[in-house]
């Protein structure tokens, strides 16, 4: 890997990519909204960023650190209710894509972020769902984010906490007024995007430096590459440029300066 | 009608021993105060209702104030875990707590559905999740018009709500202002309600669509400054995202936590 | 993301004969102008839907654009009948029309239905009324958690919405403000919608609550300047009261009528 | 009838006593709107006046036209949509009364306002249902106000648009989550209340100077009244005055003075 940039840095200016110039896109929090913030402070400049507090069209001058941060507010087109932003603007069909990290991921792009373990007696209790669930279903397509590890890209989740495609790729088959759900998957490492047939995730790009090894060691399960394997095009000086200053005044402002 | 109490009167009045109580505010004007008062006044046996218990929760909960636990996310915003919550989960400590688990749209549907008067919300939800096979109270109906399968939780209807709020006039108006959550719903689905405020107005002086809860709907209202601290008050204070940091190492320790509650809630007087 | 165009290209694009077509505002804001657009271009068997069908509804019957109204309250309000819409419903002229009858709760639950994406509105409604009789969109469903026995109605969902706003800035961002009735929900339960302004402006200037539609979620603005008169439009002018009542012998005679809607419609140019 | 003061007059003022200060009110437009600003402006000036157009505790100068007149919403305390109206205010049991008017009332209180003959082929088509079939059955209790005649007061309404207590006086037995339905009906001849038991109209009080005949006259069953037969409370010289002066207000204003 290059030693210019970091792969955080990579993940995030990629997640960023994804993102087109007039999408509205309901932003979770954490490297979600990184990415969003990104992509609307360079190529994206009319992405719609919409968090669950209610903010419509957020444009904040640095990252919240909730999902509720007063920034968001004061910046944004317009705050409505909680129950009005999950009725009229998520279930109402007006996102086009959801972005959210997860702590768990499986193969068939299902989400976990409420235990690992059992349910009734869980080793670690996670926050839970919160919007993800509906996020990820009423939304036109969702992007996802997260750093790879084994820890976090299991076989199977230990608990569905948000449809990615079920637990045998089948799950939004026949449901209606359900979005694609998954589109890609975005990490440190490389995109992967879910098989159109099975639904499975495979891998459709490597990040510069990244072998096929890398990603197998930090995936807990025999992850398949595409034939036409991709090389993730580097951040480019700019990117990097807006997106360290945005974490720089985003850092300033939670330490009180 | 709304009548003026001091926060420690409205707690008593209100809030008893084994009720189900909902403090709302979503990141923003969540009720610290009302919170501290509730623990102050030793309540035992709560079942606690908000979307996202944040650390108010997370101090009832390891106060021993509270028997269960109906919410959609439980975590420190952006930080991590809430180690009271945890604890409680996973250890007992200081007793254990039922979980009773949704999803954040099925939460603010339900609020929606609570202040409506109706018994359910209906809403496209929790299609392919596991929480229905968790949470008994996740039902599905069929649409008689479309045949679709959509998802019915009951509404929320607390028997008090207590959230926090910019200001109130003299008749107990309150002004809600900025990020205003389910904090209205809260207050008209319950079935009493106090309303911590910065300050009494003479004249709230507001557009024609603002978000204003007329007193008549609300049981008490009381005057709380800095009520929402380490949470913010959108025209007052900011929100502490310090405090919000330096709260994860307060609660990972039983020892530190019950140091920092004794110094902060127990011995800190009356509003704190 | 909205189109900034005329309200003649606006209707000419988006409504169509045989459309179902919504216009909007509650007493305030009613969008004349939009209407009186539809009715030049000799639109044909819309099906309309509004609450209060007021003046322009009885304007769009009596020029023959209708062959459907889907309401819950047909009156010339404070006055008397909509006499076109009796004449078309009593005497068929100048064509008979299909009434589906509400009431408001139904109409306005239907509405934020349709805005929240649901097929259906579920509410405490038409208990003891002979209206579920006569409209077979009305069922009843019983709560799965409480057993109690509820209204359900279809939620509405109009091809093309029109509505009436204060002003719009140049990205088409609609402020809508005072007496908002269901506008906000009609633009969002379509799958087309025109917002009418009175102007555009630079900036909205708004309050962080304000009632704001999105340019995103609109299809097209056009801009008529007093496009809500003899309606009103809150900080522009007031609701003509007098014309109200001069309606009353203007729609009581199809002569007078035709006459009327010749001068004041069909040879008036572009917005009336 | 005495001579300084009419019956209309007489009507509004004793439907303005029935409102108790604090109360709030859910007015419907015409008499019900101007016997309640009566009242706020006289012996209740903290009743709580709600249209349906969304304007709540509002205080108007003059007597709204429409249901929505601007002055509506610049003398409320705040206005909301008219979804939130009727889901949050009404039905969310807010409210003590509604005060309706009607076009045709029968002796078991259920209101017309649909049509006259037919519903397939009327003879009168009314405007509709409006607000009411909602407000009666939500409203902690109904006040019904409207002109008495043999045209209004029928044995049987054509069409129940509203339930007073149904075709048999049952209508609400049994139903839950339901306020106590009509409590009073206020004319310019008499005031009615239903009976306890029965719930069939019982004429409970005559105004001055009316007499039973003329009650029996206008209306179009055979009408009981009470044993304790009151005779409505005069206006006074203040009620006379402020509705008076509201009266002239408000006709200026409409005529565009």
């Amino acid at each position: 890997m290059r030693t210019d940039y970091t792969a955080a840095e990579m993940m995030t200016v990629t997640a960023a990519r994804a993102l087109e110039n007039g999408m509205t896109c309901f932003v979770g929090i954490g490297l979600p909204s990184e990415a969003a913030n990104l992509a609307r402070l360079t190529h994206a400049p009319d992405v719609v960023l919409i968090y669950e507090s209610g903010t419509l069209q957020t444009k904040p001058e640095v990252l919240p650190l909730s999902i509720g941060d007063g920034e968001l507010c004061e910046s944004a087109l317009t705050t409505v209710s909680v129950p009005e932003m999950f009725r009229y603007w998520l279930q109402g069909g007006h996102i086009d894509v959801g972005f959210l990290g997860t702590a768990q991921i499986d193969r068939y792009c299902n989400l976990n972020t409420t235990l690992i373990g059992d349910y009734h007696d869980p080793k670690v209790r996670l926050p839970g769902g919160g919007g993800a669930p509906e996020i990820a279903t009423n939304a036109g397509e969702v992007f996802i984010t997260l750093k790879h590890s084994r820890r976090t890209f299991v076989r199977d989740v230990d608990f569905v906490t948000t449809l990615g495609f079920g637990r045998d790729g089948k799950g939004r088959e026949g449901v209606p007024n359900i979005g694609k759900g998954p589109t890609r998957v975005i990490t440190d490492l490389c995109v992967m995007q879910p098989d159109p047939e099975t639904r499975e995730l495979v891998v459709v790009s490597l990040h510069p430096g990244v072998t096929r090894e890398d990603v197998c060691d930090a995936t807990g399960w025999e992850i398949r590459f595409a034939e036409a394997l991709e090389s993730t095009p580097e951040p480019s000086a700019r990117e990097l440029e807006v997106l360290r200053e945005l974490k720089e005044r985003t850092n300033r402002k939670h330490a009180g300066e | 009608m709304a009548e003026l109490l001091s926060l420690h009167d409205a707690v008593a009045r209100y809030v008893e021993d084994g009720a189900t109580v909902c403090m709302e505010g979503f990141t923003h004007l969540i009720p610290f105060a009302a919170g501290h008062e509730v623990i102050r006044q030793g309540k035992r046996e709560l079942t606690l209702i908000r979307m996202t218990p944040d650390l108010v929760y997370d101090q009832l909960i390891g106060a021993g104030c509270v028997s269960k636990l109906i919410f959609s996310w439980g975590g420190n915003p952006g930080v991590g875990s809430l180690h009271r919550l945890r604890d409680a989960v996973e250890k007992g400590w200081p007793q254990r707590i039922e979980l009773l688990e949704h999803s954040h749209a099925a939460m603010a549907c339900a609020f929606e559905a609570g202040a409506a008067g109706l018994p359910l919300a209906v809403l496209r939800g929790y299609v392919g999740s596991d929480l229905p096979k968790v949470n008994d109270q996740i039902k599905f109906i069929d649409c008689p018009f479309t045949g679709e399968r959509l998802a019915a939780v009951p509404s929320i209807r607390p028997d008090v709500s207590l959230v926090h709020a910019q200001k109130a006039d003299r008749k107990g108006n309150v002004l809600v202002e900025g990020i205003v959550g389910v904090q209205k719903e809260a207050v008209l689905a319950a079935r009493h309600s106090i309303v911590t405020v910065e300050e009494i107005v003479d004249d709230l002086d507001v557009e024609p669509n603002a978000c204003v809860i007329p007193g008549w709907a609300i049981s008490a209202i009381a005057v709380a400054e800095k009520g929402a601290y380490p949470s913010y008050a959108h025209g007052y204070y900011d929100r502490d995202n310090r405090f919000y940091k330096a709260w994860d190492a307060i609660a990972r320790d039983r020892d530190a936590f019950t140091a920092w509650l004794d110094d902060n809630v127990h011995n800190a007087g009356g509003q704190s």
